[in-house]
């Protein structure tokens, strides 16, 4: 996706961060805190903060439990854009070195299922696609790529 | 950690009240279904959780909360949700637990819910 | 600088967090949610925190004023140790791909000098030696980086 | 930008109180500058600055403080800071801002500071 046209000149390249943080116990928390930065940066409202910050922390938790990462590490990155004379935008793209997977074998969940079945789980991509206004996985053999998008 | 969940319980009659404070994933989760289980098990028939101190779930968190509100349901009780951020709320309802247990605005709101006779 | 000794097992690793951010106005408190993010999950008190941030941000102006950065960004590294059954700190680290400097020349500043002349500058050092526990600068044609420390 | 410094100004005779809200750096200083000098033009003896609602500040910023405590001091005027986070008074001590300007807990005390005669 490319950056917002309206950049003033010098900041080329400047409306992103990236990070990198350890698969490790609540450091998904950490990267909460640099999305929650960003969005006020553009000034975007609490509540859709609050649904990016949510959506992160489920795309980091899929990559913590199941993704396998070979190097240990998530990849993080986030953009700040805008449409062309439009709205402000914030992405983030969280990537993982692990295993893959076919998101499009995910058998979408429903609470009734969680009730018969004994698995309740399987609510990270929906609850990802729900808060968010853009979502891309990209998946395959190198890992996992969530890309995702909230306009201010 | 700074985040981890405390869970804390006030008893009135047979509505068990829980307040959470910190982040509910599976840590948190479990916190607040052996707080509940206890709760059921001494006897309260309705359960009253206050978000009001918790910023931010995850999915792991909030299948707990499922696992919570089934043992309620087979047991013909009732779940109430109140204090909830608009994410959280919006949430819950994407899961669908909307459907099942009742959210109020507040805990007033929810004690009435679960409790409409004159206490 | 060592990784504290005392992280679980499965944890090799898991106590850095790195990030990149774009030479640009006000991402340096950008930068600060970080140093926050990571100081609360150790638990260390807010005033510390609070100084943490004021001591980041000065080294991210200074680069971001005097480094003339080949790659119009900076780089960051968070750090979370413990000393030898001793206290927890938290480590950042910022480099700058730019010009360095010769840190040991650098005059101290006063207020009666800042009176004095037309130049009130000259205290981002000042205020980071004095702000953390422990500071290395070194610094050279390759760059500047500060390593700067605080104990919970 | 969220952190974008706002300043406001309140007259009580020749006392003039400004209040930053947000990051006080090179345009939050020249902000403060600003609304220092006007109240200095129109009378002002004494500047309050109430700083209760920066949690951050950075050393350009802090030097055009420095730059305004001179010219308050080239008239013969005074400077009390109030409102400081303890990091924030931490700093204007290492600076050396303290021993040119009172600071004081609150903006009540500033105000006694400046004015020591009943109002
Ligand atoms: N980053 C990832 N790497 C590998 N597999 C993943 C990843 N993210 C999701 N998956 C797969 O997709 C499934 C559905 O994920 P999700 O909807 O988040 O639910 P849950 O994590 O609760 O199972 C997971 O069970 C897992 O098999
Ligand atoms: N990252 C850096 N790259 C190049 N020069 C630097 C860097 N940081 C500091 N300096 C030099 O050290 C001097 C003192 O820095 P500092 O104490 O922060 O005060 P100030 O930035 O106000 O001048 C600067 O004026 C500059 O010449």
């Amino acid at each position: 996706m490319s950056q917002g046209g309206s950049a003033p000149p010098g900041l080329a390249g400047a409306r992103e961060v990236s990070m990198t943080i350890p698969v490790a116990p609540e450091m998904e928390i950490v990267a909460t805190a640099q999305a929650a930065a960003l969005g006020e940066y553009i000034a975007m409202a609490r509540d859709k903060i609050d649904e990016v910050k949510l959506a992160l922390v489920e795309a980091c938790i899929n990559a913590f439990e199941h993704a396998d990462c070979r190097d240990e590490q998530l990849h993080l990155t986030f953009r700040l854009g805008r449409e062309p004379k439009g709205r402000e935008w914030l992405e983030v793209e969280v990537l993982d070195k692990g295993r893959g997977f076919d998101s499009s074998r995910v058998e979408p969940p429903s609470i009734e299922k969680s009730f018969a079945g004994h698995r309740k789980r399987g609510w990270g991509l929906q609850i990802i696609r729900s808060l968010m206004d853009e979502v891309e996985i990209t998946s395959g053999g190198g890992g996992t790529r969530i890309l995702m998008r909230k306009y201010k | 950690m700074s985040e981890a969940c405390k869970v804390s319980a006030e008893r009135r009659g047979d509505v068990a009240i829980l307040r959470t404070d910190g982040y509910i994933n599976n840590q948190g989760g479990e916190e607040i279904a052996r707080e509940a289980y206890a709760q059921l098990e001494s006897g309260a028939r309705a359960l009253v959780l206050n978000l009001e101190k918790t910023r931010i779930v995850n999915s792991i968190g909030i299948s707990i909360l499922i696992e919570v509100l089934e043992k309620v349901m087979d047991r013909k009780g009732m779940l109430a949700f109140c204090g909830l951020t608009p994410t959280i709320d919006k949430t819950f309802r994407i899961m669908g637990l909307a459907q099942y247990a009742e959210i109020y605005p507040t805990q007033e709101d929810a004690l009435r819910g679960v409790n409409p006779q004159p206490a």
